[in-house]
């Protein structure tokens, strides 16, 4: 039992908060907000040069070899910075799906698909895929996973309140995987989770920092009790939501029996804790972060999206209410 | 203690349930924070107006009928459940309204009240400053007196409708030497005065929900001064009493909001979607809907007995605030995958209820007001 | 729509309250809770006196002929007291729904019960009946009224956490009554509604009290913004609750057609504003408040027990649910 | 990250499962906070002593097996898996013992650790006075040197355990002239010394959980003085870390009160009573539980690699104690018309827990310390 991260995790991790810090500041967010695809010019060039689009993949495909337990922390980065790229979609999801199904369609797309070539899509079958419109094959995942390349597929989208997210519905001509829909979906509930967590702790450390500065009735918003319990009380649920988040990426990796159980631990957890946390950045903020101008507000609409996201915290709470057996 | 509405609670009950189905627009009005969607809203308050139901409980001479509180708690029950548009003109009706009649000369009651009513003149409040949100002692705007006139030099902000009213109500600092609660006035500012500028500011959703306002020696008649000057805290007091309590926010548009969760819930349920452990929250709301119909009801019945309408106007605020959160939160979260749609009036809900605990008084703040002013608990 | 009590209906409350005040101090309650039979010596004989234990039969029996609107206020009184004595279960339910059912029954029972000659108990059938053994008629409420007089009845006893409260099973002989079952329980319900009321501002007032006079770190508890706000939620449920109950009264009294829907409003409210301002007397207590030697706990327990009684907040919310058609 | 427990971590878990599923009493002993339940406990820990159980984590000396950290958390769940009684020892082996290993002295160690840890001497923290509860700087007991010896005169309350317990650690006043952390010093004091008095206090269930302690000239040697004469805040301070830190209330015992919490629901639903709105609370204080024991594994790591266990214990502290008073609430919600019972060990359980908020630090002062020590806020 150890909980420690190695050396070069760290270091990785550490690698890719600095591009983000530099690369994906909120105006970059914003640039994916206003224009046509949702993302950004060049941060996934920059991520996959780095490694990181195909690091999930085995080193014969020309990825990293890398599990959910190194990708977790980038995750959470990912999450710190609002980026607005389909990491969850393209790296968590749809890369090792496609290794684990292997065959023809492996061939066709996976080596593009880690070199960053290809950009592979995911969301439910009947619900909504996330940026399809700017991915190559998207797999819709439900009874079975059915990969539908996008050229050809219709698409049909739809606006989310947070306005990098294009929601698609997506029909076309799908190859049926030779993949567990479970386990892709856990994936994707997983890689949520641990993006609920940084986009949580991006929203604590934002408000932290601005009540500190701003005074009211002479003094610091952030002296006042009720401030520090609200604050105290979203710090709580990051606090317990990260290791769990962290653990459910371990079971995914380790194919542990209890994954799906632990996953909808972890993400019932992350979306809690997202919910208070943007819940109480608001309030604690008061109506400067009611403002489109200011930025509070890419973190919140992110972690409402993400929260209701690959199943959100009463549905994640009836899943584990059915591996308990009650 | 009788809980039975009279009959003639029940006729006009009937009747304004009446005139409402029969007028209310069949298709909703564009958000009253766009420009055209602002214009559709104050055309409804004509219709309205014309009707006499804009402002039921004020005096005939104004354009009202001249209800009893309990008549206009009913009115907005039929109001809200109807589905009649949102209230344009409500900052002025509910916020500026009540001071006018109470500290208003007969001469700017006979200016302002009937154009406040009909939506020819579309009020905005303009209190709050960059640096004095909730703590509105800390006002710096200045208005220096010039002969019959006020010259203001300052700004404000979060003036909710501000980008497109016609008249702002805002509180300055009359006397510069001045400090905290002390030297304050109350002035009515014309949106088109020279040296004034309204720039939107946007909201959440991106609409220009707010405008911030900047004075740079814009003049303003002393008729418009009202109340005394250096009186403006007592005054601004009265009207905030009034915000907070039984004018900003009747039950009857939480009641409607929760039947149409409970529709919600049961249109989901048909369809087999969401899960009877989420039936819970629904009722919870509703429940909370209803308590604070009775709880309004029987401040009804205090205030009829002479009680005034206090530090418990904070009990109601932080009730409907939070209740309009939750409220809509469980929608969205019925709502499942659905729930980050931004094409929704679930959403459109939410976003607006979000601004409930913050703005008028922070939620914090009506608690401290609970605690020490009628619990009694000391200040320090 | 008139929520004002008449001046009588106000002097009836605070003539009860100055009864209960000097003459059922917390000592008078401690007695309760270690005595044979977890009542009082003298304050039923008072409360008969008064006419408040056969208020609400027909004046033609003696009684008042008062209805729940009259008797909520006193409903608070007892809750705000810890009154040890069976108003709910005698006057509240008993005794109208003796006169409801008339005939045998309500002639052998109805004037002695008004006279506080005879006890009326009640409980729900397959649970309890509280002071069953001090009682001379027991109402077993379920799908039926079954009334059992308890001489020959056998009686099993459960102690409660409120030692106050004596719990029995009763089984025995039974005369089914003539009377609503559903209403009955309405009574009951009703009444521990505005019973947990008048306990809950208790621990409010008590609590408020007590933390104005208490230091640590050099100012009141009371001056912590912690505190504050702890009893300004305290304070909101019971603000919200207390229209509620009286409301829910008036449905009884008035047979409004959405009588068992607006108890059940009103039981959940009372039942989740006594848990809280429960929790937050025993919390901002601290300590002290954990001690049987202070009186507080004799509320608590009081609070916890209603709380559950007569169906508990979740009971009555699936009630509700089942109202709405949801 | 490796979250598999190794194989050595297997096998102690294999053989503390054995052992404990062998001796645990089948019945379940009287409560510890009576005469003779008191005793009961003690004979179970002499057993868990003489087995090597009672003290996993401390040197074979003092009578443990050195066991990691890891290894103790894993101990702990099996411990409470099993039904095994509560520990009558804890506040000494909690809350004194690593003191006692980080300030004694050599002579300290020999004399207090291996009774201690065999249940032969029992202690009782006598920290809280009258006037001084969570503000422990508010201490007034005086301790006056007399030669080799401190006489003792105050009072001290809120003793758990206090009034059955053979010696009590005191944080008392030695310089009659300090203020507030200034001048205290940490004093071990024999049960049965001349002057001083435990007298039981009865706890919200009656039974007598506390005392109070009267110090009436009561005269302790020096070599019961734990640390420097003076340096008593800072040595106690180290125990108040523990005390709200990894030592305290380990996971275990939290998962396997929420896994009779779902057995209590899977039988009560079998036999059709509740409903399954209530199913949500079940999982919810399940799922706290589970997070609680990866945030203690995960802090393990940290501490593990050189971090030290500071304010983030406060975390701990709260989400274990709120924890278990929801799920104790939540099992007398579901037994229903049952939940008012005094003879459950739900009850039990529930009184217990509603102390678990208030004692060693209040939860209002840990979400302080959250906000100023680990976010950063501002006191004041």
């Amino acid at each position: 039992m150890d909980f420690s991260f190695s050396d070069d995790q760290i270091m990785f991790q550490e690698a890719v908060r600095d591009l983000l810090a530099n690369e994906c500041p909120p105006e970059v967010v914003r640039s994916a907000w206003e224009n046509d695809t949702g993302r950004t010019d060049s941060l996934w060039g920059a991520l996959a040069e780095m490694g990181v689009v195909g690091m999930t993949a085995p080193e014969s495909a020309g990825g990293l070899g890398m599990d959910e337990t190194d990708l977790v922390l980038l995750l959470e980065e990912a999450g710190r910075a609002a980026l607005p790229e389909p990491l969850l979609e393209h790296t968590a999801v749809g890369i090792p799906t496609l290794a684990e199904a292997g065959g023809a369609i492996a061939e066709a797309w996976l080596e593009q698909a880690v070199a960053g070539e290809a950009t592979l899509g995911a969301g439910t079958d009947g619900g909504y895929a996330v940026g399809a419109a700017t991915s190559d094959l998207v797999l819709l995942i439900g009874d079975e996973i059915r990969a539908v390349p996008v050229a050809g597929a219709s698409l049909v989208e739809h606006q989310s309140v947070d306005w990098s997210r294009r929601l698609f519905e997506v029909d076309g001509e799908a190859a049926v995987l030779d993949a567990d829909p479970a386990l892709a979906f856990d994936r994707a509930a997983g890689a949520a989770a641990a993006q609920c967590v940084g986009v949580a702790q991006h929203l604590l450390d934002a408000t932290v920092e601005y009540v500190a500065q701003r005074y009211q009735f002479g003094k610091p918003v952030g002296s006042y009790q009720a401030v520090k319990h609200h604050l105290a009380n979203a710090a709580l649920k990051i606090e317990f939501a990260r290791p769990a988040a962290r653990h459910a990426a371990w079971c995914i990796a380790a194919s542990d029996p209890y994954r799906s159980r632990d996953v909808s631990l972890a993400k019932a957890l992350a979306s809690d804790a997202v919910d208070l946390a943007a819940r109480t950045a608001l309030q604690c903020h008061g109506a400067i972060g009611y403002t489109f101008e200011y930025d509070l507000h890419l973190w919140m609409k992110r972690g409402w999206a993400l929260s209701a996201a690959w199943g959100d915290a009463a549905w994640h709470r009836n899943r584990i209410a059915a591996a308990l057996g009650i | 203690m009788d809980l039975s509405f009279t009959p003639a609670e029940e006729e006009f009950r009937d009747e304004a349930r009446t005139w409402l189905a029969e007028n209310v627009p069949a298709e909703p009005l564009a958000s009253m924070d766009t420009p055209d969607g602002f214009e559709e809203h104050r055309a409804w308050e004509h219709i309205l107006f014309d009707a006499g139901w804009a402002v039921v409980s004020w005096p005939e001479r104004y354009g009202g009928r001249e209800a009893s509180l309990v008549e206009w708690l009913i009115f907005e029950e039929e109001y809200w459940a109807s589905g009649a548009p949102g209230r344009v003109s409500s900052n002025g009706v509910s916020l500026l309204a009540p001071t006018i009649f109470d500290f208003g000369t007969p001469e700017q009651q006979d200016r302002f009240l009937r154009p406040m009513a009909r939506g020819d003149e579309i009020w905005a409040q303009g209190w709050s400053e960059p640096d004095a949100g909730s703590d509105l002692a800390g006002i710096k705007t200045k208005a220096q007196r010039d002969g019959e006139h006020f010259v203001i030099e300052g700004q404000k902000t979060w003036c909710s409708r501000g980008a497109f009213a016609d008249w702002f109500f805002c509180l300055v600092r009359t006397d510069p030497d001045s400090e905290r609660h002390a030297g304050l006035s109350y002035l009515l500012v014309p949106a088109d005065t020279e040296g004034l500028e309204a720039r939107a500011i946007g909201r959440l959703d991106g609409e220009p929900g707010f405008a911030e306002l900047f004075f740079d020696g814009a003049r303003v008649h002393e008729r418009y001064l009202l109340g005394g000057e250096g009186e403006g805290w007592a005054v601004a007091m009265a009207t905030t009493g009034s915000e907070r309590g039984l004018n900003l926010r009747a039950p009857g548009r939480f009641m409607a909001a929760a039947e149409r969760l409970v529709g919600l819930y049961e249109e989901l349920a048909d369809s087999g979607s969401p899960d009877l452990d989420r039936r819970d929250q629904v009722v919870s709301a509703w429940m909370e809907a209803q308590a604070y119909r009775w709880q309004t009801y029987a401040t009804e019945a205090r205030l009829r007995g002479g009680a005034p309408i206090g530090s418990e106007a904070s009990f109601m605020k932080v009730l409907w605030s939070e209740l309009d959160v939750e409220l809509h939160a469980t929608a969205l979260r019925l709502l499942g995958r659905d729930g980050e749609r931004a094409d929704s009036s679930w959403m459109d809900g939410y976003v607006f209820a979000l601004s409930g605990p913050i703005y008028a008084g922070t939620n914090e703040i009506q608690r401290n007001i609970i605690s020490e002013r009628v619990l009694g608990l000391p200040r320090r």
